[in-house]
């Protein structure tokens, strides 16, 4: 036998194996560049957010279709919250996402709001059970901006074989901020005027803040584009706020668990943190109970 | 400049004809259904007034033409979203052109926006045109008074035909229920939009709320009711008191476009037999409402 | 000689004097109600610092108009400064201001830039030595909503008699800020973004704030309307922020000097510290020294 | 509908007619001054050229009508303000409607919102109509190539004639330069703008600058000069190289709208006599500029 005979075999093999390799070393930022060379990837299952007819007018090829409002849902008069875990776990199986897919989150980038629902998405697959999730990093809208080839195709894909199951360590209930105040570090990620107390929405009872927690806005993590910003940048201000201890215990909310899951995402996913939370009822929850303590007017 | 020039359909059926002349016919287009909905509330001469000076400035004055579909979003209340594509004609573009004419009611019941969460069809992907034919917007050449007569219209069961149930829960609730009651009677994610209150030119004013009741169309089953915002003085100020207002009831069955599977009617069946407050009763009536709401009461029996 | 003719005198003299001495008793956040009701008097002088145009369509009856600009103008490459001296005092002579003259701020109260405008000018009288300066509160937008008197004089004054001299003890040079950083109170009345030093404006050399300062916005200070908070929030989130000490030495600052003029004013003004300074060089002139510390990404 | 009903003032002359017949000979209808201000460079071929294909696009359109001042604010590049006070007509609004025109050079320089300090008239409440007449605007019936012909202008003498200085300093200052000095040339508050490199529909570039030179209407005095931004190559794209180019100089004497009573120049005798960077040298000449420039440079002598 030739040299080449026994040699190829071995080469097809070295040459093919990067390529399964990259696609399951899903990075927590999927750019561009990343997303078309291994979107095509059967490890990997592309979740587009938008709204169907937004999804129908250009996605990227390969990617399904489900919108934010399936992943968030109303229950109980709050705002932004986790499906019921048997419904939630039916539409991750729906989504063809198994344990192990690598799923990479797309939607708009226009706003602090449509950036956030990348994340949100991410901590609820995340808190499904799925392993490996990351974000596209400036969205749709870099992927439009770097003129990545579309596809307007339905963007079906069929149900996984089995089910996920939730991961519950990434869930905080109003019961387990109640108890970590003053203990654990909880980090308030809506804009320093809410924080501040001078501010607050409507549907919120109470202006002020968690007593004892720190502010640190989710909408500060993105640049204008919608990217995220450079990784020193976020480095230090997860730094100068929550602290460098990355076992410490972190729990972080908003006004409805939505924004929230943006310094989750950078803090858990990105930077490393070990024991991030959020809480997902949030404000909402939190300052319609009376007798749970909010203070205002001060940064302490 | 001509501002609306498809609001004659003759110009774009220089090419389409066919489609034109349905549409023509269509109810997109001759807003009919409106009309037929309200005349038995008035008598005779009320009628004449209303097909005289109400019709033709209130509920004609919405009307469909080709462009506000195609082309640009349409106007409601003399705003548009603008052009589709530039000035380029558009297939279908249902979240801005659909979405503003059905953008009060079942738009946003669909995505969730109004509250709750996104009709499952809409979770996986489908829209207006996905469900409703084409020939429901342009019609189909022939005439009907209202939607309710035309023979092609969406339909649960179409896609989902009865018996494919996997479940056994699911099997013997659809046989149990299955001629008393609307799929979505069970089926809606939640409360929907209703609007109470419209008097001519000043609009009605809306609230969510989530009403089981006779069909008054079909008293036999039990469905999802919405209030019809039509009161006793709505017409007023053309001066039609409707004599016949109690001929007809302030709710009618709805289809709210805010369908999923799993919902707490369909998980107990404590949720309907012994909590009925999703039930119209007679105690929620609407105040000063018809006469005629009374016969759409259906409490069902409970389970002891 | 009968009764009434001894006892006239006393009362005429009795309800005179309330008017004179209301007058004088300048409150320093003054309401519409008020200045309607002293805005004739000759102890009062109410000067308008909107543009000419906007004057001269309608203002406050007995207003003089001296624009904004002539107040705070460009300087050695700063922006918002005080003019020198020399002109300074010139314009307040010129505008017919004594320094014993109450002296009633009007201008525009729609965005923050307007409100602090007025605050500025209150600065800068009492900077120019005039011992009684107050704020319209809400601005002419306040006097138009609230239906009062107009007029479309010309609006001009006699100059005053005398001179007023320079209370330097209200500003402070970058070479007193540097000197005080970590014993004073420094307060960065920017917005938090700026603070935490995520956003900065474009002629300002460098991101952050100086080390030890704290954040209280002067942006808070006013409702949407434009007219001042209710006094127990102004109070508490002085208190929340700067402390409770009202005699503790304070210094101001922002980007231009602007903006800190607004919690000067309530500080010093309507709240009674004692020792607030604002820094007029502010963020232009500290971040353009290389040699200046700068800290940011924290909030301590 | 008609989109500048007064574009042709014969309309408000039915009843204005003084008015609108001295209007249309004045500079403000004609923009004759624009034409004017270029011709010395044309061949008489290029002159032919400008009239017929640039002036009447270009420069023309720019010519206000009635209503540009008196309705709403003139269009700038069709970007409009408005109308001043809905329907109605206003006698004057100089903050919206001078403003806009003049907005890129005098307005904002005299604010003080393009840097340095508001005008001192502005500052005491003074705006346009204040110095400058209602026959400039409307014309006073006779024609004149540019406004540098007309007999009412604006002028400081008029409210502040000489000899009523009540300090030493500026008794002695203004005896000595009187006759050699615009008064702007030392009480201009500090730099206003400069606009370079036009080239025909692509517009220039602005900086702010402060130049004091020879005045080239009036070589004996020495003024503050802006840069007009005429270069060899602006009508090129219309074929016109402008073949008398250096006729005319780049620099023209300007008031700058931001007058102040106390500058530097005011203050000290050093200012021009020895740090001589405001004036207009050699090594500062615009690179490629005309060669009528040089004969602008006037240095003042060092006083020792």
């Amino acid at each position: 036998m030739k040299l080449w005979k026994r040699v190829l075999p071995i080469l097809v093999l070295a040459l093919a194996l990067p390529a399964v390799s990259s696609a399951l070393d899903l990075p927590k930022i999927v750019n561009t560049d990343w997303l078309e060379k291994n979107g095509a990837d059967p490890a990997v299952r592309i979740v587009d957010i938008r709204k169907p007819e937004e999804f129908k007018a250009g996605h990227v090829p390969g990617a399904i279709n489900v919108f934010y409002g399936a992943w968030a849902v109303k229950r109980n008069n709050l705002d932004n919250q986790l499906p019921e875990d048997e419904e939630l776990l039916e539409l991750v199986q729906d989504s063809g996402i198994e344990k192990t897919t690598a799923v990479v989150i797309v939607g708009k980038a226009d706003t602090t709001t449509d950036q956030v629902n990348l994340t949100r998405v991410a901590w609820t697959l995340r808190y499904a059970g799925v392993a490996k999730v990351g974000v596209l990093d400036g969205g749709f809208n870099k992927w439009s901006a770097d003129k990545k080839p579309m596809s307007t195709d339905a963007g079906k894909a069929a149900a996984a074989k089995g089910k996920t199951s939730p991961n519950r360590p990434y869930l905080a209930a109003k019961e387990d901020v109640l108890a970590k105040v003053g203990k654990a570090t909880i980090v308030d990620t809506r804009m320093p005027d809410f924080f501040f107390g001078v501010s607050k929405l409507p549907f919120v009872a109470r202006a002020g803040r968690i007593p004892q927690s720190v502010n640190l806005p989710s909408a500060w993590i993105f640049t204008k584009e919608g990217a995220f910003k450079p990784m020193e940048d976020l480095e230090a201000m997860a730094a100068g706020v929550v602290g460098k201890d990355k076992a410490a215990e972190v729990l972080v909310y908003c006004d409805t668990g939505r924004l929230a899951s943006g310094w989750w995402f950078v803090l858990s996913e990105v930077l490393g943190y070990g024991n991030v939370r959020m809480y997902d009822g949030s404000s909402q929850e939190w300052a319609a109970d009376a007798k749970a303590p909010m203070v205002k007017y001060t940064w302490k | 400049m001509e501002k609306r020039p498809s609001g004659d359909p003759s110009l774009c059926g220089q090419c389409h004809d066919e489609i034109a002349a349905n549409f023509r016919k269509s109810l997109h287009y001759t807003t009919t259904g409106l009309k037929s909905g309200v005349s038995p509330r008035f008598s005779k001469e009320e009628a004449g007034t209303f097909a005289g000076k109400v019709f033709p400035k209130a509920c004609n004055s919405c009307h469909a033409s080709c462009g506000d579909c195609h082309l640009k979003s349409p106007a409601i209340g003399g705003v548009s979203a603008g052009l589709l594509q530039r000035h380029r004609f558009v297939k279908r573009d249902e979240g801005k052109t659909c979405a503003l004419c059905h953008g009060g009611r079942v738009y946003p019941e669909f995505t969730g926006e109004y509250g709750g969460t996104p009709d499952v069809h809409y979770q996986k992907g489908m829209i207006c045109l996905d469900c409703h034919s084409k020939s429901e917007s342009h019609g189909d050449g022939s005439v009907q008074a209202s939607r309710q007569e035309r023979k092609e219209r969406p339909s649960c069961a179409k896609c989902h035909p009865p018996g494919k149930e996997t479940s056994e829960k699911a099997k013997s609730a659809h046989a149990v229920h299955g001629t008393k009651l609307s799929c979505s009677a069970c089926h809606s994610a939640g409360p929907y939009r209703n609007c109470y209150d419209c008097h001519l030119g000043k609009g009605a004013e809306a609230r969510p709320g989530f009403i089981l009741g006779r069909n008054p169309r079909d008293p036999k089953t039990v469905t999802t009711l919405r209030v019809i915002p039509t009161v006793r003085d709505t017409f007023a100020s053309a001066g039609i008191r409707m004599e016949k207002y109690d001929a007809l009831p302030n709710y009618w069955g709805t289809a709210p476009h805010n369908i999923k599977k799993r919902t707490d009617r369909t998980r107990s069946c404590e949720s309907c037999h012994e909590e009925k407050e999703l039930f119209l009763r007679k105690e929620v009536l609407l105040p000063g409402g018809s006469k005629a709401n009374e016969g759409l009461i259906a409490v069902p029996k409970s389970l002891k």
